[in-house]
């Protein structure tokens, strides 16, 4: 348990950190909430890629003479790629909200269900 | 195997094919209604001369066929005429001669709406039964068995009224439903047990399946036939009712009942074998099973004031004769049992002609209204006379020699107990056909209508009614062609066993 | 190593409170912290390129863009979803952490250079890259040559993101 | 070979993307060019995927290495007869929606918007095809972003308001899928060391008692579910379905939730294998969630008043049909859920076709709007028709194959007790999709003025007719089918 705990540090911290912004994902009612979350989870994810990279007593991934052990370059290289990935998304996101705010007036999800409910059945703007 | 070699030939696609022509035309010539009716006489004649021109070569003892799409190999849309099958087109196909002309009259005289989609489903579903009783397997019986189903939806709820929609889904959905849930689920265990769908005369599933697997699917395969009529799985027949009268004549006489008896004379003789049921012990229990519907419906048929009613619970009765005749798997049963098939037809088909000519020339619709009618409508009553008789079973009409051959199966398959089902059963068909001709000729008509004076429905009604009661006559004399078809099918299915 | 354990406990105490704060702002300026610490982190753990585009890019335009709807929305979060809702997917969040932790069990060790990880393709781009695209930095060798179509893919979010903005959020030319 | 035709793996993917890019310029020169550019580009990967499916039937899997690099350094496009087949569906939807698509934006899609509109239809196209045709899971990550955000501008691009939030659902739901995605790639890589499927495929046997196999296995299936809509989570597909413009609807339906389908089956049986998803008792639960789907979709289209409402709960239905062939593992049942991603791609997109059709010429969404349309509309109705007999399952019509064969393979795999299953639910789709035909052509017509002519139906009809011709010629597709669920049962899948 202990050498779970201690050798694997950072991956349970990058779980917590993907659970707690699962969480708000899915569980806040503020769409901007939900957003928050969504960053917290895939950065969260982001750092476990990076944690599987890492090498006791590597070096950055820059040839350099004096290395003798370099990390593994991989997992940097497709967190490059899913950090555009994931602020695309988050861009994508707030455009969203903000339209929705526009049509709607909130941005709270049991609000929005609640005006859905009582009828008004037009197009925006 | 299939040891009997397939003569290559597509008139069983042209006998298909000319109703379907015979769509197009008449949606053409929607606006000339003598044009449309003259396209639905002509693809009738065509089609019945299509049909017996196979006679020949039939009673040679070939087997005509010729496969349409192959849609994956084993699924193939495939055309096989046998004796069965061209015994049911041969009379589908001529009553429908008689059904168009009678339909015309029908139509004309009550001005109905929408009378070009009529002849459509009318010619659609005679090319489906064409369809169904040429199928060489049962992937090509279960399509053409379903567009029976929808293409009569339109004729059932004919009228559109909310009470011909609600009977016109009652139809639909016990049709439909069965075949879906049940028939489609007994194919696919078929499939999967026998490895293909191809009738054969001695049966496909035959030591291929466990003895409790052979039930299910043949339970599920009875279940999927609601065509039939057999109970629980009959009461869309009284519902469909409010149909125009041809379109009942159609459904009771030449097409959808008599598709739901004939897939089951096909499921037990080509698709089970023989031999198999007889090993299962399952013809015994189809027969008690159908002795039990025989009884029942006749006595609820008693009971119905409604003449149609009255008419479709006797059909109920009387398609079950058909499925006992070929559960006592014995060579007289079959023999009885697909005489009755046309023999039936014949006779029922008279009975609905004369509901329809009593209501075209004096809107009634209850027997109890039916006093005296005898001296005004002549024709039309001897025609229901004859066709009474025909029905119980007196010589000298047709329908003796169904329950004569019945009698004979009962005995050969030692089944005594169904003698007396027969015996009860005929004193039923007596007891409810006697009193409406007793009315009809004996008692003076109620206060305030005149006994005098013929009051005939129009000729084009008249003259096929009566035609079909001859020929119910005629065919206890010259029963020829269709008994020596019947004597192949037995043959064919008693060959192997 | 101290360091980085400290800089993770902090990561964990900043997510709960950029989640449960009520002020969206507060949270915006949290969520950039949080950014900001995990790029220092990254450093430590020797990932610079990532590091320095998570300094960049998540800690910089995410909190812009936060911002920019915060300020075209509203600033609070009003009452919070109901407690039924909440315990719903509390589960469903604990049975995932469940399946999560799970394979953790049979995990190789963090840091761990026998790593299957470490040892099976990246070799060669650690030993190989120099010579065969001439570039130093093996980070940017990957991403340019050997997984540049990731990055052409990489592209090709950024430019769907700007087209779905226009689709979104331009105006009509009135 | 030519230069051009050994590198039409790549142009595949990189012709719709050029094309978007391009689309936005050309839409300033003139608006007319943005539909032709489409049009003409679907048509060409069309052409090529056609292409490369026969070579691949001809010459065995093709595998192109993008920047010449072998995998698994490189990313390698790999080309089978499962991809192969999947990518012609996309393409051939892609062009027909295409077509379609001019004529419904008009009403649905701010003027102005309708040149981004075709330039985000390029980038889910090319999102789509790049999922199907891509070998590295990685890669398929980056492809399924392009698509799902294509897909979120796309769904929200219409005029109304709870499009807004349906997307927005979605693109909650659809992270969250994402990213479950990715974490089965990390656990994946973490005990690999590779991204490369074929790779994976060959070192994964060896440690298939690893519980970070197990989870990442876990992982990838939900991921994959919610993007595909596997009940319970299809929540956000309905509203989405519903609400966005028909061409949208349409492409999605038609093609959106079979490639996630596609990647549920190149992962569960290509990467991992048939021996690891039978000992994880993968098909038991798939089983359930199946026939759940099957179920639950149909009761919950009967249920709608709404036409596109219950055509989305009919699609959720659909994919547990897709799922169903996955669960029973054998190779009829297995083909019977590959030819329903083509076969329920042809329905579905004609019916969604369809309805747009009606929408945009009579303004109706109600189910009781539609009485008596038979008449003034027969063409449209026809496809109507023939794509619900489909659905059903009516002999001759593509349902009736892929039914046929997920029934056999039920029966073949001794769980006969699924049979009844699809059987009930052709009966409850026959009771949702009867109550629309009979209104259309029993009913007495109401009160709608058509308005516009209408250059809709061409691909409406070429789609719907489709769903007869293959449902009468199907060896063609049930035999392309047929190879790839034996080539990924036998494990020889890439």
């Amino acid at each position: 348990m202990v050498e779970l705990i201690l050798g694997k540090f950072n991956y349970l911290i990058a779980i917590a950190l993907a659970m707690i912004g699962f969480y708000a994902m899915i569980a806040k009612s503020n769409l901007i909430k939900k957003i928050i979350g969504m960053n917290i989870f895939q950065t969260a994810v982001f750092l476990f890629y990076i944690s599987i990279g890492k090498v006791h007593g590597g070096t950055a991934p820059i040839v350099w003479d004096k290395a003798v052990l370099y990390d593994n370059p991989l997992p940097h290289v497709l967190i490059l790629t899913a950090i555009v990935v994931s602020v695309s998304t988050t861009a994508v996101a707030f455009a969203l909200i903000i339209r929705i705010q526009k049509a709607f007036g909130t941005i709270e999800e049991d609000k929005i269900i609640e005006i859905k409910r009582n009828g008004y059945k037009g197009d925006m703007e | 195997m299939s040891s009997v070699f397939i003569t290559q030939s597509a008139a069983p696609v042209y006998a298909i094919g000319v109703s379907l022509a015979a769509v197009l035309l008449i949606k053409l010539s929607e606006r000339n209604p003598n044009a449309r009716e003259f396209w639905t006489i002509a693809a009738s004649v065509i089609k019945f001369s299509i049909v017996a021109s196979m006679v020949p070569a039939v009673l040679d003892g070939k087997v005509l066929g010729c496969t349409l799409v192959t849609i994956v190999p084993g699924l193939e849309i495939a055309f096989k005429v046998d004796a069965l099958g061209l015994f049911f087109a041969l009379m589908a196909s001529l009553l429908w001669i008689i059904t168009s002309f009678y339909s015309i009259g029908y139509i004309r005289a009550e001005k109905e709406h929408a009378q070009t989609r009529y002849y459509m489903s009318f010619a659609i579903a005679l090319s489906a039964t064409m369809g169904v009783a040429f199928s060489a397997n049962l992937l090509t019986m279960f399509v053409f068995y379903e567009i029976i189903t929808l293409c009569t939806f339109p004729l059932v709820g004919h009228k559109e009224t909310p009470e011909a929609m609600a009977g016109a889904r009652k139809y639909l959905t016990y049709l439909l439903g069965t075949s879906l849930l049940f028939l489609m689920f007994a194919i696919v265990l078929t499939y999967s047990a026998a490895g293909t769908l191809e009738f054969n005369n001695q049966g496909i599933l035959d030591g291929n399946v466990s003895k409790a697997m052979a039930i299910a699917i043949f339970v599920l395969f009875m279940a999927g036939t609601a065509k039939a009529a057999m109970m629980p799985f009959h009461s869309w027949l009284p519902a469909a009712m409010v149909a125009p009268t041809p379109v009942s004549a159609l459904l009771h006489a030449v097409a959808v009942v008599k598709t739901g008896v004939f897939v089951v004379i096909k499921i037990v003789l080509h698709v089970f074998g023989i031999k198999l049921l007889a090993d299962i012990g399952l013809g015994t229990a189809l027969a008690y099973y159908a002795s039990f519907t025989i009884i029942v419906a006749s006595m609820i048929a008693l009971r119905q004031d409604n003449l149609k009613a009255r008419l479709a619970y006797s059909t109920i009765s009387q398609l079950s004769y058909i499925v006992l005749g070929v559960a006592l798997l014995s060579p007289s049963g079959i023999t009885g049992s697909v005489m009755h098939m046309v023999l039936h037809g014949f006779g029922k088909i008279t009975l609905f002609f004369t509901a329809g000519a009593i209501y075209v020339a004096t809107h009634k619709t209850n027997v109890s209204q039916l006093d005296g009618i005898g001296k005004r409508m002549p024709f039309t009553m001897a025609a229901f006379t004859l066709g009474a008789i025909s029905m119980i079973g007196i010589p000298p009409m047709g329908g003796f020699i169904s329950k004569w051959y019945l009698v004979g199966g009962a005995i050969e398959a030692d089944h005594l107990p169904i003698l007396l089902v027969l015996a009860a059963s005929t004193l039923l068909n007596a007891g409810y056909f006697l009193p409406i001709i007793y009315r009809a000729f004996f008692l003076s008509p109620p206060e305030g209508e005149s006994a005098e004076g013929i009051c005939e429905a129009p000729k084009a009604m008249v003259i096929p009614l009566t035609l079909t009661a001859l020929v119910a006559l005629g065919l206890f004399f010259f029963p020829g062609v269709f008994l020596e078809l019947a004597r192949i099918v037995v043959a064919g299915a008693t060959g192997g066993y | 190593m101290a360091i980085d354990i400290l800089l993770l406990l902090i990561l964990v105490i900043i997510a709960i409170a950029a989640i449960h704060m009520k002020d969206l702002l507060a949270c915006g300026v949290l969520l950039g912290g949080y950014s900001l610490i995990m790029a220092v982190l990254w450093t430590n753990l020797n990932a610079v390129d990532v590091a320095f585009t998570e300094a960049s890019v998540g800690a910089g335009i995410t909190t812009v863009l936060l911002i920019a709807a915060i300020s075209r929305t509203k600033r609070r979060e009003d009452d919070p979803s109901p407690f039924r809702h909440k315990v719903q997917m509390s589960i469903i969040v604990l049975a995932s952490t469940a399946v999560f932790v799970f394979a953790l069990l049979d995990a190789p060790n963090f840091g761990d250079p026998n790593a299957p990880a470490n040892q099976h393709v990246a070799p060669r781009y650690i030993h190989e890259s120099s010579h065969e695209t001439g570039v130093l930095n093996m980070v940017t060798a990957v991403l340019a040559s050997y997984r540049g179509y990731d990055t052409l893919g990489e592209t090709t979010v950024i430019f769907t993101a700007g087209m779905c903005l226009v689709m979104l959020l331009r105006r009509k030319n009135e | 070979m030519s230069i051009i035709t050994s590198n039409f793996p790549v142009l595949l993917v990189i012709t719709p993307l050029i094309v978007a890019v391009c689309i936005p310029l050309l839409g300033r020169i003139n608006k007319r060019i943005p539909p032709v550019a489409a049009v003409v580009s679907t048509a060409f990967t069309l052409m090529v995927s056609i292409i490369l499916l026969s070579t691949a039937l001809d010459s065995g899997p093709i595998s192109y290495w993008l920047g010449n690099w072998a995998p698994p350094w490189g990313i390698e496009y790999v080309v089978d007869t499962l991809s192969g087949f999947v990518l012609v569906v996309v393409a051939f939807m892609a062009l027909m929606v295409a077509l379609y698509t001019p004529g419904t934006i008009r009403d649905e899609v701010p003027n102005d918007k309708e040149t981004t509109f075709y330039s985000l239809y390029m980038l889910l196209v090319a999102g789509l095809l790049g999922i199907v045709i891509t070998g590295d899971v990685f890669n398929m990550y980056v492809f399924i972003e392009i698509s799902s955000l294509a897909g979120y501008a796309l769904i929200a691009s219409g005029k109304k308001r709870e499009a807004l939030t349906a997307s927005f659902n979605y693109l909650i739901l659809g992270t969250v899928g994402a990213t479950f995605f990715i974490i089965g790639v990390g656990l994946l890589y973490m005990v690999t060391g590779t991204l490369n499927m074929a790779d994976l495929a060959s070192r994964l046997p060896e440690i298939y008692d690893s519980k970070v196999v197990l989870t990442a296995f876990a992982f990838f299936s939900v991921g994959l579910s919610l993007k595909l809509a596997l009940f319970p989570l299809h929540i956000w597909l309905p509203k989405v379905y519903t609400n966005a413009p028909s061409a949208v609807s349409s492409l999605m339906a038609a093609t959106g939730t079979k490639v996630a389908a596609y990647a549920l089956i190149r992962i569960t049986l290509s990467v991992f294998d048939v021996e690891f998803s039978r000992s994880v008792d993968f098909g038991s639960i798939l089983l359930v969630l199946s026939c759940a789907a099957i179920i639950a979709g149909s009761v919950l289209a009967i249920s709608q008043t709404n036409i596109k409402m219950m055509l989305a709960y009919s699609s959720v239905g659909q994919v547990g049909y897709i799922v169903l062939g996955l669960a029973l593992l054998n190779e009829t049942a297995l083909t019977g859920s590959l030819i329903h991603i083509l076969n329920h791609a042809l329905m579905k997109g004609a019916l969604f076709m369809v309805v747009g059709i009606i929408v945009f010429r009579t303004g109706v969404e109600e189910i009781s709007g539609l009485r008596g349309l038979g008449r003034c509309m027969p063409f449209t109705m026809a496809a109507f028709t023939i794509a619900s007999l489909s659905m059903i399952g009516v002999p001759l019509t593509v349902g009736f194959i892929s039914k046929w064969y997920l029934a056999v393979g039920a029966v073949e795999a001794g769980m006969w007790y699924v049979v009844p299953v699809i059987l009930v639910s052709s009966v409850l789709t026959a009771v949702y999709f009867w109550r629309i035909v009979e209104g259309i052509y029993f009913g007495k017509a109401a009160n709608v003025t058509l308005k516009g002519p209408t250059g809709l139906l061409v691909p409406t009809m070429i789609v719907a007719a489709l769903c007869v011709v293959f449902g009468v010629a199907a060896s063609v597709p049930v035999s392309v089918a047929r190879l790839a669920a034996s080539a990924l049962l036998g494990g020889g899948g890439m």
